[in-house]
């Protein structure tokens, strides 16, 4: 027979979160001797390319789809038609909206993880007074909304809930910039947020790139002592970089791990037709250089170890 | 003496029959689309067949009727950076009419197709009256059209919309092939701009207004008011691409279009309309789209990894006019 | 001309002031055109001759001065202001769309509809009527081009000039002004649009031909109006004054006070 | 004879006063800078600290020096899309190979902004070789440097960099101010720029060809020679680009320069320059290349939301411009 | 001209052939341009004159046919070269910049540069120069411009033929050709040009001239290259030809074998 056909759409080519993510699918497909597809939004928030892709890849034969959904609401349709066709969907990183439209989620919580991390800066900022700075995303990018608003949450503001768009508002933020997710970007908002706050304790990045050039705005001010700055998604980068202690605490997940799960469920589909179901939680972990009291967190070495699902 | 000034009709029929052919402005882009058909019916069987074609027909509808608008403004030498956002704004207000507000689906449409048309209106305004150059004018409108997209919809999608909302996503079974509604409207369109500018006074002045605006001023027509209509009816265009989008996608979706801008442009460009107005077909925009549409299929289907068909694309696009500049260097 | 009645006034303009920057193109230049004349307008390069008819055909609003057209005065804000009074004129740097086929150029902003539903419904153009109507206009001038279809831009510029000339003179209903249209031509073809400015004027049209061609211009002019400086330095009677005179005017080797008795027409 | 058709004394003095001053052209940007400056200071008090201005220069040295290319090509009637992409592919040239093949940095740097100017070669050559529009080449090329860049790097962001690559980052103090050593590399770079673009025969060819080629051909200007040089030394600015970049971020990003494609671009049309070639003053692109700076810094200093500064930018975009073309108009 | 000593050719076209798709501009043309000369070229609208001087001045590239240069041939495959060899072209569809100054258009692919270091090293421009030689330059043509730094857009449209005439007129090291270099001008700028063309003949350097203006021909032509349907179809002697006859050989009315004899030219 020939070999079974699985599909991978990331929302973009470009971000290192999601080439580990085909790297770790393309390496299990070979050893499970599947045909690996990949495709990807041109952007962030490319929901049409991701529809389009799906398309192609159940053209190409594909009987299993893992997609990371850019936007979660907007790509339900396509999944459903998909479905419709006996294809398999599995949806990696991020759920859909609702989580049903697909047979399976293996996912980090978004949420959850910008939760850890707001913990981590409340209790390692002690009695200092909290006026922090928030390194978005771009406007309207769930992820970026689901991050922002776990951060405030865990570090006790009110915020909105876990399915809400819109990036939560506290007086205790003096300055919200977008940097999306690039270092560049994070380093020119950086600057720009240190020109209207000079004082800042807490910095909450999108990401490791954003957090790197939160950090170079800093050093060049020659304030990276006085703030904390806590990021998401664990790279091994992103972990050498909290071993550096340019990050405080990163909160750590395993996109390694979601594509190698799926691409085993595909496999399995083929052969027995058997489909996978439910949430699986591939875990996030916080990282952080120093421990603080109340919150739990796993040290750099453990976190290089496990960077991106590395096993 | 008129006619040994007049050349012998052998020469007379032979230009008559060049001038019935299209000029090879259009068949370059046709045998660029046609050679890569070729090529991915032979790497993939699955290439060839009717479900897929009609695949890629839909997944070009979106980007093929933005382009119509595109190529009426380009042919008067403009240039629209904000289609695409103008076209995710236009769907934002026809799902959120029909779901939040109620309205019967063909009124909150016809809003939707309202607020597109109003921002070609204020696009041709700026650029007709106070003479903006339309780069600078849809930049301008690029962000304004994006930033109202997200805060009217607080970046939610909207879903479940009405099924009258979604219908020209349905399928309809033409020679045992699913067609959709969607596709078919974008080919009648296409087939409408076609007659429009070929075959009526209004087209031919599009045309000529690229070509030499002062020289078709001074003849007397209304360039300002030709200007501004080819801004009013692109904005049409985009609405009804804003209906499009939601039918294909089955929501409103606030992040669409952001890669429509550069899509409709290239499509148009790759039909072989000049950039510099004035020289162009429309049907070659169609040729143009179909090209990035079928290179995005056959890529797939091939079994090509996603960031070598970004290569690939990069490489195919310049070789396609290459082969028509060649080509009609040879003719000459 | 007739001596006797008073002669009917077409179009008149009176002190009219164009500047560009610090340059004054017009400066206070009158103009008066008469019923059925042809009314030559001479002058040294930049002495303000093609300001002057971009004012009176709309293609051009003036700074200051008055233009009356049958007595009314009128204010053309556009070209399309004057080409609906009927006046029809032909550029010096040729109105030309050159990606255009000559047939679309001929009839631009003036197509012809197919009868019928498929014009009045569909607005179609009648494309084989305009194709016959250009050859005929052509042959017309007695102009050797292979095909109407072709594009303009790759004519010889002798025959885009025909294509500006031939335009002008099949649609106006009220004044022709032609800038320089035998500039480029050869002497067969200066000789078909002479002839045909004065089959215009016999069909009762006036016609304004601005010519640096003084044998063209003796030979067809009723009266001559001199431009100098941005204004009219005279209006002189071809049949009455010298050519070297009128160059001598038209230099300012001579005022118009000095010439013989009887040069400045009347 | 020749002295009464020369203009009397007084109308050349002031014909030669009124040549000294800038041109229109360029004056408006620089009305719409100041404007916009004068509003931030009085909106927060520490926009007009040296700083801060300095920041501003910083920020927008990467953008400011491809625009500089960019200015160059569109000079010409040309347009280059892959600017920003081809500069990123210069960036992880330079630091992979001072990382991982253990070049000297110098060495490093040199390879570098010699991929950035092979590409400009390429462009050059398939536009004046094979005479395609330069939309399309460069289209083909922004994929094709974006391909490259993601599989050479593995789209992993290249850090570790030895000091020598970031040294253009470091400050120095001048009037009690930091200034950063690569904000002075581009200032000095549009002023070089400016003096050839104004004060040499290259530099006048430059506007000749995009004014209108056919003539400058026909007078005996080597146009294909002029324009392939202009994209080589387009390139050779990207190359210094990915220096500034690397040094200004301190690592190799693959993901760097995805924006400053439009962003140039903008630049270059905010300073004046026409898209139809010919016309325009580089010292201009430095002006848009500040306004799109300051308006960034400055709304992030009043504490405006980012969708509410997307929004803010449109409106100022078309209002900058349309203030310039109004202003215009009355000096007539 | 000296019937004794044979004339030194300058240069001469045998067989050129251009076709542009179906229209054959060029059907085997000859050309002959003697040294100290003033040839003048004639013929119809379309007759192929701007084409046999593109192909002259290397403008185009003919698809048939052989050229030589002081009798050795040469293959010219851009202007430049042309230009190199000391050709120096007025064409018709004035090759301007329209945005540059009057005086760098005088100057394009050919400015000075200041002396020293800066010229040498910085390769700077001496605008002051090249500003004061435009203005000698226009005032020798007695050209009523009223400042060089004006961009050429701004002018009239004789003033721009002007500035095309004067740059050929200025740089010509060994063959001048001007394509209707006084179809635009008025009286005296024309006869500024004509004075201009002979001067250059004068210092020893042979002109072609293009004109439809049969007196200005005939008052400066040594020779006159009738150029009929693509082909060279005779050269006159103006000195012993009719205008009449030599119109009627242009526009095929009259065979060049049955003129007078002694009409052509030896
Ligand atoms: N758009 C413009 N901007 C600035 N100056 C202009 C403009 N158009 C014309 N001029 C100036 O106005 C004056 C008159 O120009 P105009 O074209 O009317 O002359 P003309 O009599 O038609 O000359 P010609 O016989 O050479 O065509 C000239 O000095 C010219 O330079
Ligand atoms: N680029 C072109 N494409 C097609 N045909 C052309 C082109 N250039 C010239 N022709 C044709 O070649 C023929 C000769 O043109 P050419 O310009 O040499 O004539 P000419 O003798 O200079 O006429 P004129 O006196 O009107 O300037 C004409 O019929 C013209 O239509
Ligand atoms: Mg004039
Ligand atoms: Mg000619």
């Amino acid at each position: 027979a020939d070999a079974p056909v699985i599909g991978l759409i990331t929302k973009t080519e470009t971000n290192p979160f999601f080439v580990k993510m085909k790297e770790g699918a393309a390496e299990a497909a070979k050893a499970k001797g599947a045909k690996l597809l990949s495709g990807a939004g041109k952007a962030d928030g490319d929901n049409a390319g991701q529809i389009t892709a799906i398309e192609n890849m159940i053209a190409a034969g594909a009987k299993t789809i893992l997609i990371t959904p850019s936007d979660s609401k907007a790509i339900v349709p396509a999944i459903k038609k998909a479905r419709a066709l006996g294809v398999m969907v599995i949806a990696l990183d991020s759920p859909t909206d609702p989580a049903e439209a697909t047979d399976a989620l293996f996912a980090t919580d978004n949420y959850r993880a910008g939760v850890l991390i707001g913990q981590y800066a409340k209790a390692a900022l002690g009695g200092k007074p909290a006026k922090i700075v928030m390194l978005d995303l771009f406007p309207g990018h769930p992820v970026g909304a689901q991050r922002h608003n776990g951060f405030l949450k865990g570090f006790g503001l009110a915020a909105p809930d876990a399915k809400s768009n819109e990036l939560g508002k506290a007086p205790e933020i003096v300055c919200m910039a977008d940097s999306f997710g690039d270092q560049a970007k994070g380093q020119t908002a950086m600057e720009n947020c240190l020109q209207k706050a000079p004082e800042v304790t807490v910095v909450y990045t999108i990401n490791e790139p954003a957090a790197a050039g939160a950090f170079n705005a800093l050093k060049k001010a020659g304030k990276e002592q006085g703030a904390i700055i806590v990021s998401v998604d664990g790279g091994c980068q992103g972990i050498k970089d909290v071993g550096a202690g340019k990050i405080a605490a990163t909160s750590q997940q395993y996109p390694l791990k979601m594509a190698a799960m799926g691409v085993e469920a595909g496999v399995e589909y083929a052969k027995s037709g058997k489909k996978v179901a439910g949430y699986t939680d591939t875990g996030v972990t916080l990282i952080a250089a120093k421990a603080v009291g109340g919150v739990d967190s796993k040290d750099v070495a453990a976190g290089t170890s496990l960077c991106w699902g590395k096993k | 003496m008129s006619t040994t000034t007049l050349s012998p009709p052998a020469v007379t029929t032979m230009r008559a029959l060049h001038d019935k052919l299209p000029p090879l402005g259009t068949l370059g882009p046709l045998v660029a689309l046609l050679a890569a058909c070729v090529f991915f019916a032979t790497q993939s069987d699955r290439f060839l067949t009717g479900a897929n074609l009609s695949l890629v027909l839909q997944q070009v509808m979106v980007v093929g009727v933005i382009a119509i608008g595109q190529t009426l403004i380009i042919l008067t030498a403009g240039i629209d950076l904000s289609c695409g956002m103008v076209m995710a704004l236009g769907g934002i207000v026809m799902s959120k009419f029909a779901t939040e507000l109620g309205l019967p689906p063909a009124l909150a449409i016809a809003c939707g197709i309202a607020v597109t048309t109003l921002f070609g209106l204020i696009n041709g305004l700026l650029v007709t009256r106070i003479k903006l150059p339309p780069f600078i004018v849809t930049l301008g409108t690029l962000n304004i059209a994006f930033a109202i997209t997200q805060l009217y919809s607080n970046s939610q999608t909207v879903t479940e919309l009405p099924p009258a909302l979604t219908a020209l996503g349905n399928t309809f079974t033409f020679a045992g092939t699913e067609v959709a509604w969607g596709a078919l409207l974008m080919l009648a369109l296409f087939g409408l701009a076609w007659f429009v500018l070929r075959e009526t006074a209004a087209g031919r002045h599009v045309y000529a207004v690229g070509n030499n605006a002062e020289a078709t001023r001074l003849v007397g027509i209304p360039t300002q008011r030709v200007l501004l209509g080819v801004y009013v009816i692109a904005g049409l265009f985009y609405g009804i691409a804003s209906l499009l989008s939601v039918a294909r996608t089955g929501v409103g979706d606030p992040n669409a279009g952001q890669t429509e801008n550069l899509d409709a442009i290239t499509a148009v460009v790759l039909g072989g309309t000049s950039l510099f107005g004035g020289r162009g077909v429309v049907l070659g925009t169609l040729v143009g789209a179909l090209i990035v549409g079928v290179f995005r299929n056959g890529l797939t289907l091939m079994g090509v990894s996603s960031i070598y068909q970004v290569l690939v694309t990069g490489v195919l696009v310049i070789l396609a006019v290459a082969a028509d500049q060649l080509s009609r260097k040879g003719a000459r | 001309m007739m001596m006797s009645a008073a002669p009917q006034i077409v179009m008149q303009a009176k002190g009219l002031v164009k500047r560009y920057g610090q340059v004054t193109a017009l400066d206070g230049a009158d103009f008066e055109l008469r019923a059925g004349e042809i009314l030559a307008v001479i002058g040294d390069n930049g002495a303000g001759k093609s300001t002057l008819i971009k004012a009176l055909s709309g293609a051009l609003v003036p700074d200051d001065g008055e233009i009356r057209l049958d007595g009314q005065p009128i204010r053309f804000k556009s070209p399309i202001d004057a080409r609906r009074a009927g006046i029809e004129t032909v550029y010096q740097d040729l109105a030309v769309a050159p990606a255009m086929t000559i047939a679309e150029n001929l009839f631009l902003g003036r197509e012809l509809r197919r009868d019928g539903l498929l014009g009045r419904v569909f607005r179609m153009l009648d494309k084989k009527r305009m194709l016959r109507l250009s050859i005929e206009r052509m042959q017309d001038l007695k102009v050797g081009i292979r095909s109407m279809t072709q594009a303009v831009e790759t004519l010889s510029g002798g025959q885009r000039q025909c294509v500006a000339v031939a335009r002008a003179a099949a649609f106006a209903q009220h004044v022709v002004i032609m800038d320089e249209p035998t500039a480029a031509l050869g002497v067969k073809e200066g000789n078909m649009v002479l002839e045909l400015i004065r089959r215009v004027r016999d069909q009762g049209l006036p016609v304004v031909l601005i010519s640096h061609n003084m044998p063209h211009v003796f030979e067809v002019a009723d009266r001559i109006h001199v431009a100098r400086l941005g204004k009219r330095a005279a209006v002189l009677d071809p049949k009455r004054v010298s050519m070297s005179d009128t160059v001598a005017v038209m230099t300012g080797a001579l005022l118009p006070e000095d010439l013989p008795a009887g040069s400045l027409a009347h």
